[in-house]
């Protein structure tokens, strides 16, 4: 059976889209944004109530797909997060009706 | 000073103060985030709908042309001198300069908004093209801050994977506040005075209500911001959001003077000059100069000098529109 | 004509067209979910509000007690029609042939709230029980979609595992606006003018403002569905959602000819029955058919039914309710 | 009892009544959190210049501090009868004896404004200062609570991991009720009746229509916490919900008398003592009482003693507060 | 030890309770609702802003139990899946305190 | 290579402050917070919607980091769960740029 991946990308909000279309470029059937109210990274905290311009907020991306098609997505997602914030883990999961992804 | 006093005294700076003394006192009290865009938005479509209303009552004169041209102008210029004076004067990098300098050079509607009241408050009119002005500035500030950032390899040569052709420029022109500014202002120049009547009640009669609630919010931001970011802000940075201000309002008033602008038009082209953007440009930067810092744009344009804006910097600005109509 | 110009011209349609066309910019502008929501049931309330005071002038008439049934019936009834269009001259399959059916019988409030201002500026009146006809005609349209789905095995044998009994029922007759018209409709029969005086500042005099927001977002909506569906919509669906009010139309006039209704009141039937709902029924097609596909139904109601009627459909249904009494 | 049934058929009323009952019914129906946090900070924002204009009229009489003091005290007061009633009738442990006794020390704020408006009805007149009595009497009961939760090891030895000297104190002491309240009864004082000019079509003419939506969402949350909650409460413990608003209240009565309170600042007082927190406190219980349950303090409070008092309890405190003044 | 997983259902929010109900029947101790702002798959894009009737929203839920009470409870959301969309993933988890599950 | 770790806190929204320090304490690089809308556990339901106060709300807080980090941190997290709801899950995880960790 093939081996399925969950990629899950905290990035900022603004930026979402661009990581979104590596996704769907890569050929990743789906993937689901989550929106983040807080976090901290770099000794620096940020929370959806501290800037009007919500410039700060981030979204977690979780996309599932079989192992052949995450691997090439995940080098054009490290180039992407050459110019911004994310934090990329992969993480081996078992998934109902495989045949969708 | 009569009219500075009761501004300072007016709810809307007392909502800033209290937001403001609530964060810096480290209440967890906040505004819903959709609130405050519902906010903003309502306040932008407030506001263009007034001066589209305003507008439809004269003709667009080569006079009115000329000052739209002049903000333009201003917006373009104002992020240089910024850009050079943050380089000068800070330890700020190229990249975090020229963010910073387009902030400087774009402008804050709250500001604008206040100015309006105070001018109103001493006694004298302004021309709905204000509004039309202010739309107008929020932009070009953007693109000299690209072009300084990207200078000398600041910049990328290859664009970001996932980017897309023409998805910065759309964020940038096409932006909420630009679209919102300008569509009402349309929208009010179509249907007139007589058209917008029975929108008053919401867009007219609740403006300073909904504004108090806006400026709580504003204050609990920029407190937090401050509290959080102060230690980020060396004190020539700080000093930069005070003084450049009043720069910007002296190119502005050379500019209303040129252009013989009557006092409340000048008093308002110099505040928009003077004002800084907390929303519309930090939004803009995270994608086009994400290795900018947003705790050092954001804490100064909203934390320094909005409240320096609002508090002292319009009655100057008032005086400076007097002294270039010779009444200073 | 004169009215058909000034509804065009209302800032209400402007500030839809002015979202719309943002959306097909591909602006990134959006007015936040909670805020639409909120918005959603203020709309509600003020309506069936208005709606209850009418009635609460006048007693319930048989007149009144038939023009509910009639409601009743034209909104089981309109989807047995649409269903048989979509089947015979489009290439949907029965589930979602029947989604799209009960939209078509099923009502829309703005639609409706619009069509009001337009009868009024006609110089006709119209009557609260208008709003009762409204909320009743919400629902049928559902129940005989469900009844087309499940014809000739469309629908389930058993149950979906985790569903439950009465879930459905209480979606579908217990949604968010049938409980708050009916419910805001009775408050306001109960409290009457009087008793409702202090809340008209809010819930009369700024029901013009927030709808003008609410249709900035509606537009963006519309555009947004449009632009990313359109390709999912052939030439013949889409002029289904041009001919099918029209058709709806017609048949309400029948009707409102039938019960011998005054121009206000069958100008409004006949607006509601040509309106199709975008908001309670796509919700409860997701639980009742979920295979049923949200970007035909919704782009059809939302991005070409509804732009249609509030332009060029509500003149065209005042103007039957004028012929059907000997006025045309 | 002309007031009473007026009371009971006021729109506001009415809408709580048509929330619990949708969500008896189980409807799905809801309004966004953040409408609803918007909406309790635009009511306390209202309430707190509205008491402020009131205050700036008059100057601060030892009277009004002397009736300041006296809701401290009885808020300090109250949780500790409360706690002894419940550990003597109810089953409930220390902690959620201790939590649940907050609850009724503290205050409720719509419970004011409904009390308010039944004065004014029956033609009393009430001071501003009653305001800052509500806002003071928030806190002190939190206090008592936690002492009579900490007695005998009801508390933690060592502080939870994680947890921040004065994190506590602030949550307590800078809630959002407090910080909002406060400030804008000073704001109100400051502006006074001129400068709150401007915000009056905001702050007042709006307030009882949003108060309406406000209790909508107060019936859904009330009638989905009794569905769910109320076999966690047994017969004795709803019984204090509905006696101990009384015990309060001739407690209050009694400090109203001795300090020969006028007819409506009384009432006033009397409904503040025997209303319960719902917001506020439950917040607070949950970062300092982890333990107890919300499903029993939350349930009571809102699903039961809040009914109470808008309904029943008011009248009787309006009662209380006429004989007190010997023209019961 | 026992083995922990955790269930993660990508589903319309609509139907989440559908959902929750199967988790409950299935005996799972717990389970936490998140809701989504976008997302993509078989080539459409839904996000929050899009659609008025929030019909399209999806919402992401979070299970974690021991893997005796997680295999029979997989194979009722399969069922339930049938009529909804869904994105499933079971992931193997430590947990702290695992006498809570 | 080391081995990451992924966190997952769900906790009461009132107290995630308090496991945030935790975090912060024990030298993670970084956590993201993401808001939930509804649960259940323990026989009681929750939802955004059944309670003004807010405070039956629950985050899900997600952070990663080395196993070194990671190890110490959970011991705190346990101390502080003696007071909270709270549910833990560590999942083993891939990440890109480990040096960010
Ligand atoms: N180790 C981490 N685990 C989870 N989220 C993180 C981590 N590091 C950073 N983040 C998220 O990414 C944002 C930006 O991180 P940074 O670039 O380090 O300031 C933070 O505010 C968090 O929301
Ligand atoms: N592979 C995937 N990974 C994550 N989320 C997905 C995936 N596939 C589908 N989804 C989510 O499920 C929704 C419906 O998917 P679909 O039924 O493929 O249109 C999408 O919009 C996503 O939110
Ligand atoms: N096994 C679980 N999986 C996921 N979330 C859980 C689980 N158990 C509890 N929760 C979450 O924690 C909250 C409180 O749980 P409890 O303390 O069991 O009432 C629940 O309402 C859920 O949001
Ligand atoms: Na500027
Ligand atoms: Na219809
Ligand atoms: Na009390």
């Amino acid at each position: 059976m093939e081996k399925h991946l969950r990629i899950e990308l905290i990035i900022e909000r603004m930026a979402h889209k661009r990581a979104c279309r590596v996704l769907e470029a890569g050929g990743m059937t789906g993937y689901t944004v989550v929106p983040a109210m807080a976090g901290y990274g770099n000794s620096k905290r940020w929370s959806r109530d501290t800037d009007l311009s919500a410039s700060g907020d981030m979204v977690v991306i979780i996309s599932i797909g079989d192992e052949a098609k995450v691997r090439p997505v995940l080098d054009q997602i490290g180039d992407l997060l050459g110019a911004h914030i994310g934090v990329v883990t992969v993480t081996e999961v078992e998934v109902l009706r495989p045949g969708r992804f | 000073m009569d009219v500075a006093l009761s501004t300072l005294l007016s709810p809307i700076i007392l909502f800033f103060a209290l937001g403001m003394a609530a964060a810096l006192l480290r209440s967890q009290m906040s505004v819903p985030e959709a609130i405050a865009k519902g906010m903003a938005i309502y306040l932008m479509m407030a506001i263009g709908l007034k001066g589209g209303v305003e507008m439809s009552k004269n003709p667009l004169t080569t006079e009115v042309l000329l000052v739209l041209l002049a903000g333009i102008v201003l917006s373009f210029l104002i992020p240089l001198i910024a850009f050079i004076f943050l380089r000068l004067t800070t330890k700020l990098d190229q990249v975090n300069a020229a963010a910073t300098a387009a902030h400087y050079g774009s402008i804050s509607i709250v500001t604008f908004v206040a100015a309006t009241e105070a001018v109103r408050l001493s006694g004298f009119d302004s021309g709905g093209h204000l509004v039309a002005v202010a739309a107008l500035m929020e932009t070009p500030a953007i693109i000299t801050a690209l072009f300084l950032a990207s200078r000398g390899g600041g910049g990328r040569e290859k664009p970001v994977a996932g980017s897309e052709q023409g998805e910065l420029v759309r964020e940038v022109f096409l932006n909420a506040s630009i679209v919102v500014l300008v569509g009402a202002l349309v929208i009010g120049w179509i249907a007139g005075e007589e058209g917008t009547e029975t929108v008053r009640p919401f867009f007219v009669d609740l403006f300073q209500g909904v504004l108090c609630l806006f400026l709580l919010d504003m204050g609990l931001s920029a407190g937090r911001g401050l509290r959080q970011g102060w230690r980020q802000l060396s004190v020539m940075t700080v000093g930069f959001g005070l003084y450049m201000p009043l720069v910007s309002a002296c190119i502005a008033a050379a500019f209303a003077y040129a252009l013989g602008m009557p006092v409340g038009d000048a008093a308002l082209l110099i505040t928009l000059t003077a004002s800084a953007s907390y929303i519309a440009v930090p939004a803009a930067m995270r994608l086009a100069l994400p290795e900018a810092k947003p705790s050092i744009y954001l804490t100064l344009s909203l934390g320094v000098t909005f409240p320096f804006n609002v508090t002292i910097g319009i009655p100057i600005y008032i005086y400076l529109a007097l002294l270039i109509n010779g009444q200073g």
